[in-house]
């Protein structure tokens, strides 16, 4: 049984990352009823919305947050107007910056190594940074045949390009605190 | 004088008693808080609504007047608050010409529906005037509104 | 016209023939790309799954370089850096307090003036010139034309087409000369990036959007998004080797269907680069 | 030298909360004028009126201040006590200190000094009061429905009932309205046509009675008592004396148009009456449609009728009534749910609205009764109910429950498996809002004995597939996303106002809310009533509402509406412009200004140097007390009684006098 403590600390860090009010959402289930990972995810989304709205910050280490792909069909319907796919941003940061472990640890390996690469180049050199994730997450042998097709397609450019820029990029991040 | 959160100024608000008061009174129906800065004098009809009610309102030393009446189109005397307007975008310009800042004196549309409006303008209001800080009637500035006064008040049936 | 253009990383490696058939297209429709010196990553996916100021910053900084260059409308078309460039324009728009925070971040000043569109807003506001450019129409071919998230979610930031069943692609489809085929999984998320750390899941997401369109008739599926054409094209053998289907449709950027129509060789759109062979197509073959 | 007594209301802890009472009671007494004050639990009681009466009385009070709640709401209490009291009504004037103080700030201090200067300027504003008199005027004894629904039918029948003339103005080309569209109705499945169709009849056959059927308000003037009212009767193209409603013409009629009564799953032809029932039974042609109209040739039905009644030179014909008063039930609209795309209205021809199933339910629709689905005529074996379409959706419709939508689905689902034994029902709900007398207990019966399965959640999207429809939705109860097979898709839509709604309430000078309905005078309170005098409102015009719910509206409104035809004579407030002669110089400014033309010219003789001039005069009876004419008047002539400059200004004064820190 879960001892309720109701606590909108949680709703009030979404709101203020990214405006959205968690505690608008009525429950309908259309987010959920949209959403096209939602058999993937442990928690659904209009859970994700109620434990939120109760300030049950267990819902950071859900798979949702990781596993949704950011494709908004949740936000398009949502008869309250709720940007339920900023929320689900709110909920990834939060939990990188509160260092939950996640339960699905290949995405955010994914996003940061990603974001490091960029900060790097200024642009994402793709062949650099998959070679990186899949040595960091043990996953070397995975789509290898696909890669080694692209790659005879010219499909993965062997050298990096690097945008001038890129000193910008990388103080970007370390003013918006980018781990 | 500086932005002073604490300072609440004092807003004459003229309304008229089927949209615009009706308006504030369901604000406080809908429990709707706003700062303690608006004083209420109900009137029939904008229209009714004097220019010389304005002026003698700044002259007594309110910091703002606020005129509302029904959105265009609906008022209850089909015509009263179009009169009302064209009244008041004159005097607006003569206040204006007496160096009185125009966030003191605001014209806006409140239907009797519009509890949150009515509010939410009173805030903006407040806020408005807060920036601009009490009203200060310089001598030549209050000699020319009295003036204008005696020029004023035959202009309305100008219209 | 001339107009800033904000290629994206993909369009330099994965998807490098969506950027070699825009730059064919817009020559031939007398659009002069002009691409914008010094561009930075639009931080898709990751910047804003991780840090929200990040990912407006990013795009921000972009368009505020484009600012210096001659024009009023910078052109991604990349469905994700589109996304993203709007973003950053419409959240500054509607909120000052945003405005003012990304301007602060930023080394060089941004008026947030310009308009971000895709290609396919602007081709549907040509059609009847592309009708008439049209010299090779390809009459004897269907398509299904796949819309994906980025270029309509959400609405209140795209502000392009109807985000539940979207026509520009299909018009523009349709003055190539093309059939269309009426489909229900248009505009149904194919994974995205989740096809790095979860093929699984994008497997499963790609297979149901293949057999809606094979089921409709479609003899190829028609992108507008780097990532969409990488998860459908790439996935078909994962697709066969975990259920046993196996689809073979060549899956198309919509400017290489244009670019074969206005008479560009084949050749010179990267048709040759994609992993399903596009020249399975009789239609195709016989250009 | 003024009496002035102020009485500060607790209005229970309302204002007592924010306000100290007591306080501003005492500082008042201080007031100069004022010589007793106190303050009280509820003034607007019984003992707290007699308070008044008896310190008028004791204290020998000559002008009274009540601070209590809006004028709007107990205005008349406090005048009439102040009557009782002794005094002229117009002595007493209000301190708005609840809805405009008490219950919209929280800091005590400041809400208390600000009671406190509300008073104080009420007190200089009464010091000015003048006694007035109310204004008499007589009552048109004739009462004017408009919308031709249940509620219209009902108050038009009681309002002839208690003896009054009644005009019934419907747009439409019968009356009946959204009820004759039903099968049967909720909880108690009385079929809909036999418990209407009587009271219809009753209207055609009453001699107080007079139906304008294809009929609509074109103007209105005047006020309670006196509305002037033009109506415009469209032209029908068939003489209604001369028609016998035999229906020779509907059956030659070659051309056909989608019937508006079946919701457009059936058709109807041009020329056409709408239901079998339809009162008045004559035919209407539809000039787009016809042939004749359209294209200049047929003219069968012409040719057809024996009683020679088709006249395809009518035009439209205006009618001038005085009326007492106004009642307006004008209904609903039903929400167009074509802007959700996800599901597909409009697109795929099996996702139906629930008015679209009702037709098709119903033994006299287009499929006479059975149920049959629109793409192949099928009967389905599988159908999907979604509720709230259009309804608690800020995005795409309207944020308030449309209150029968529940029921209605529910009374689907119960006529289907009626009609279908085998069907798979699914309800797709949020909440189910059953508050009505036996409704619970009809839900209930629907999902235990007749096996509805109601899933709580919403639906993301429907597509075909192989001749169904997928349905991919939320069971938020399991946790799950769901997809269901179906059939026939039904999505019960919302209730909408009516497009035109809008400028009939400017015609009538009555308000509508933000969304369109029209305003009652008080949600509790005056339910039946606007804030224009004299006019009435009834039924779905309102908000959205059930049968039961509209019928006893519309009896509560023409009792309204009764109880001013039964006056010989009314008063009004005597809230009008008057002329000082002495002051006025004839300009005329007032007159250009007026919107009621009430302002007219008066040769005057002045005493002193015998010559004549022409000055302003105020017809009462028309002026309705804008004050448009003082704010115009150069010489400050003309005034309004009940809100004169001198009482505005002292009120000013008072309310800048108070020092504040």
């Amino acid at each position: 049984m879960l001892d309720l403590v109701a606590d909108d600390t949680l709703a009030n860090q979404i709101k203020e990352i990214c405006g959205e009010d968690v505690r608008k959402c009525y429950q309908c289930g259309k987010c959920t009823a949209s959403c096209p990972l939602s058999f993937a995810m442990d928690i659904k989304p209009n859970q994700v919305m109620r434990m939120a709205q109760l300030g049950l910050r267990d819902v950071l280490s859900s798979s949702t947050i990781w596993i949704c792909a950011s494709c908004a069909s949740c936000t398009a319907r949502c008869p309250l107007d709720i940007r339920i796919s900023y929320v689900m941003d709110a909920l990834r940061e939060i939990a990188l910056k509160e260092d939950v472990s996640p339960k699905e640890p290949n995405i955010p390996l994914f996003h940061k190594i990603f974001c490091r690469w960029v900060g790097w180049l200024g642009k994402l050199y793709e062949l650099g940074f998959i070679m990186e994730y899949k040595l960091r997450s043990r996953q070397l042998f995975n789509d290898i045949a696909m890669g080694i097709k692209m790659f005879l397609r010219g499909k993965l450019n062997p050298f990096p390009s690097t945008s001038p820029n890129s000193e910008v990029v990388r103080q970007l991040m370390e003013k918006t605190g980018q781990k | 004088m500086k932005e002073n959160k604490e300072w609440i100024p004092k807003i004459l608000a003229l309304l008229c008693r089927w949209c615009a008061y009706a308006g504030a009174d369901l604000a406080g129906t809908s429990r709707i808080p706003y700062p303690p800065s608006p004083r209420i004098i109900r009137f029939p009809c904008s229209a009714r609504m004097d220019p010389y009610f304005v002026i003698k309102g700044f002259r007594e030393g309110f910091d703002g007047v606020l005129v509302a009446g029904c959105h265009p189109g609906d008022c209850h005397y089909s015509v009263g608050n179009y009169y009302a307007r064209r009244r008041f975008m004159l005097l607006k310009e003569l206040l204006l010409f007496a160096g009185i800042e125009p966030e003191r004196i605001q014209m806006r549309w409140i239907s009797a529906a519009e509890g949150k409006k009515f509010a939410q303008v009173v805030n903006e209001m407040t806020e408005d005037i807060r920036r601009v800080g009490p009203l200060k009637l310089k001598e030549e500035a209050l000699e020319i509104i009295l003036k204008k006064e005696e020029v004023w008040q035959p202009l309305p049936g100008s219209e | 016209m001339k107009v800033a253009y904000f290629p994206g990383c993909s369009l330099h490696s994965t998807g490098i023939e969506f950027d070699i058939s825009v730059r064919e297209v817009c020559k031939a429709l007398e659009i002069d790309l002009e691409e914008i010196e010094g561009w930075v990553c639009c931080g898709a996916t990751s910047a804003h799954a991780t840090n929200h100021l990040l990912s407006l910053a990013m795009p921000a900084y972009s368009l505020a370089l484009a600012e210096r260059m001659d024009v009023q409308d910078v052109v991604a078309p990349c469905a994700a850096c589109f996304n993203r460039l709007k973003h950053a324009v419409v959240l500054s728009q509607q909120n000052e307090e945003t405005y003012n925070k990304i301007k602060e971040l930023l080394p060089i000043p941004w008026e947030n003036k310009l308009r971000v569109r895709n290609l396919l807003d602007i081709f549907s506001n040509m059609l009847e010139e592309i009708s008439s450019k049209v010299t090779k129409p390809l009459s004897d071919i269907k398509l299904a034309c796949y819309y994906g998230c980025l270029l309509l979610r959400p609405p209140h930031i795209c502000q392009f087409d109807n985000p539940e069943n979207p026509q520009t692609m299909d018009e523009l489809m349709k003055a190539c000369g093309a059939q269309v085929v009426d489909w229900a999984f248009k505009t149904e998320c194919c994974g995205a990036n989740l096809t790095i750390p979860r093929p699984d899941l994008v497997v499963e997401l790609t297979y149901r959007i293949l057999k809606s369109a094979k089921t409709a008739g479609a003899d190829a599926i028609v992108t507008a998004c780097p990532f969409c054409h990488l998860n459908l094209d790439a996935r078909q053998a994962d697709i066969h080797k975990t259920k046993g289907e196996l689809f073979n449709i060549p899956i198309l950027y919509f400017t290489q269907i244009l670019g074969i129509a206005l008479g560009v060789p084949p050749k010179k759109l990267g048709l040759t680069r994609h992993l399903v062979d596009p020249f399975l197509l009789p239609a195709l073959r016989r250009r | 030298m003024t009496r002035i007594g102020v009485f500060v209301c607790w209005c229970g802890a309302n204002i007592a909360r924010t306000v100290d009472v007591e306080l501003v009671a005492q500082k008042a007494s201080t007031l100069p004028g004022v010589v007793y004050s106190t303050s009280y639990l509820y003034m607007c009681s019984d003992p707290g009126q007699a308070l008044i009466k008896d310190a008028i009385r004791d204290y020998n009070l000559d002008r009274v201040v009540v601070a209590s709640c809006s004028p709007a709401m107990h205005e008349p209490t406090f005048r009439k006590a102040v009557e009782e009291g002794g005094l002229n009504p117009y002595f007493m004037e209000m301190a708005n200190i609840r809805e405009q103080n008490s219950w919209v700030h929280d800091d005590r201090v400041a809400a208390t000094e600000k009671a406190f200067e509300l008073i104080a300027a009420t007190v200089e504003r009464v010091k000015r009061a003048q006694p007035l008199e109310p204004l008499g005027f007589s009552v048109e004894k004739k009462a004017l429905v408009i919308g031709g629904g249940i509620a219209g039918i009902q108050a038009a029948l009681d309002i002839a009932e208690a003896g009054f003339k009644v005009y019934l103005v419907e747009k439409t080309p019968s009356i009946g309205g959204r009820m004759a569209q039903f099968d049967k109705t909720f909880p108690t499945l009385d079929c809909a046509m036999c418990i209407l169709s009587p009271k219809m009849v009753d209207c055609y056959r009453h001699p107080n009675i007079t139906i304008l059927s294809y009929s609509e308000i074109e103007e209105v003037k005047g006020f309670v008592g006196n509305f002037e009212v033009t109506i415009r009767k469209k032209a029908r193209s068939v003489d209604e004396k001369l028609c016998t409603g035999c229906g020779l013409c509907i059956e030659k009629c070659p051309s056909k148009a989608k019937s508006e009564f079946d919701e457009g799953v059936g058709e109807r032809k041009a020329i056409y009456i709408p239901f079998p029932q339809a009162v008045p039974l004559v035919p209407v042609i539809d000039r787009e449609a016809c042939l004749w109209f359209s294209k200049g040739r047929c003219g069968l039905c012409q040719r057809v009728c024996p009683t020679k009644a088709i006249d395809y030179s009518q035009q439209d014909t205006f009618i001038k009534e005085r009326f007492g008063t106004i009642i307006v039930a004008t209904g609903a609209d039903v929400f167009d749910p074509v802007v959700y795309e996800e599901y597909g209205y409009g697109r795929y021809p099996d996702v139906i609205t629930s008015a679209q199933l009702e037709r098709i339910i119903d033994p006299s629709g287009p499929t006479k009764g059975e149920i049959l689905r629109p793409s192949d005529g099928k009967h389905p074996q599988s159908v999907v109910f979604i509720q709230c379409v259009g309804s608690r959706d800020e995005q795409k419709g309207y944020p308030y429950c449309s209150r029968v939508c529940c029921m209605y689905t529910a009374k689907h689902a119960f006529l289907l498996r009626e009609h279908l034994p085998n069907v798979k029902l699914y309800i797709f709900y949020i909440d189910i809002r059953a508050f009505g007398k036996g409704y619970e207990e009809f839900v209930r019966r629907v999902q235990d004995e007749l096996g509805a399965n109601y899933i709580r959640g919403r639906v993301g999207r429907i597509y075909p597939e192989k001749g169904k429809l997928i349905v991919q939705g939320a069971d938020t109860l399991l946790g799950q996303q769901v997809r269901i097979e179906a059939d026939l898709v039904v999505l019960a839509t919302a209730l909408v106002p009516q497009k035109d709604v809008e400028e009939l309430a400017r015609k009538l000078s009555i308000s509508t809310d933000q969304y369109g309905w029209l305003m009652e005078a008080h949600p509790k309170l005056r339910p039946a009533e606007t804030m224009t005098k004299g006019i009435f409102i009834a039924g779905t015009c309102q908000f959205p509402k059930d049968i039961s719910d509209s019928v006893a509206q519309a009896s509560a409104a023409a009792s309204k509406a009764i109880a001013i035809l039964q006056q010989e004579w009314l008063y009004s407030e005597p809230v009008v412009a008057r002329v000082n002669k002495n002051k006025c110089v004839g300009c005329f400014a007032c007159k250009e200004v007026c919107p009621y033309s009430a302002i007219e010219e008066e040769a005057l003789v002045e005493q002193t140097s015998g010559l004549e001039k022409r000055v302003a005069k105020v017809n009462e009876g028309l002026c309705q007390g804008c004050g448009n004419c003082a704010s115009a008047c150069r010489s400050q002539a003309i005034d309004l009684l009940g809100f004169t400059s001198e009482e505005l200004i002292a009120q000013l004064e008072g309310l800048a006098k108070v020092e504040r820190e």
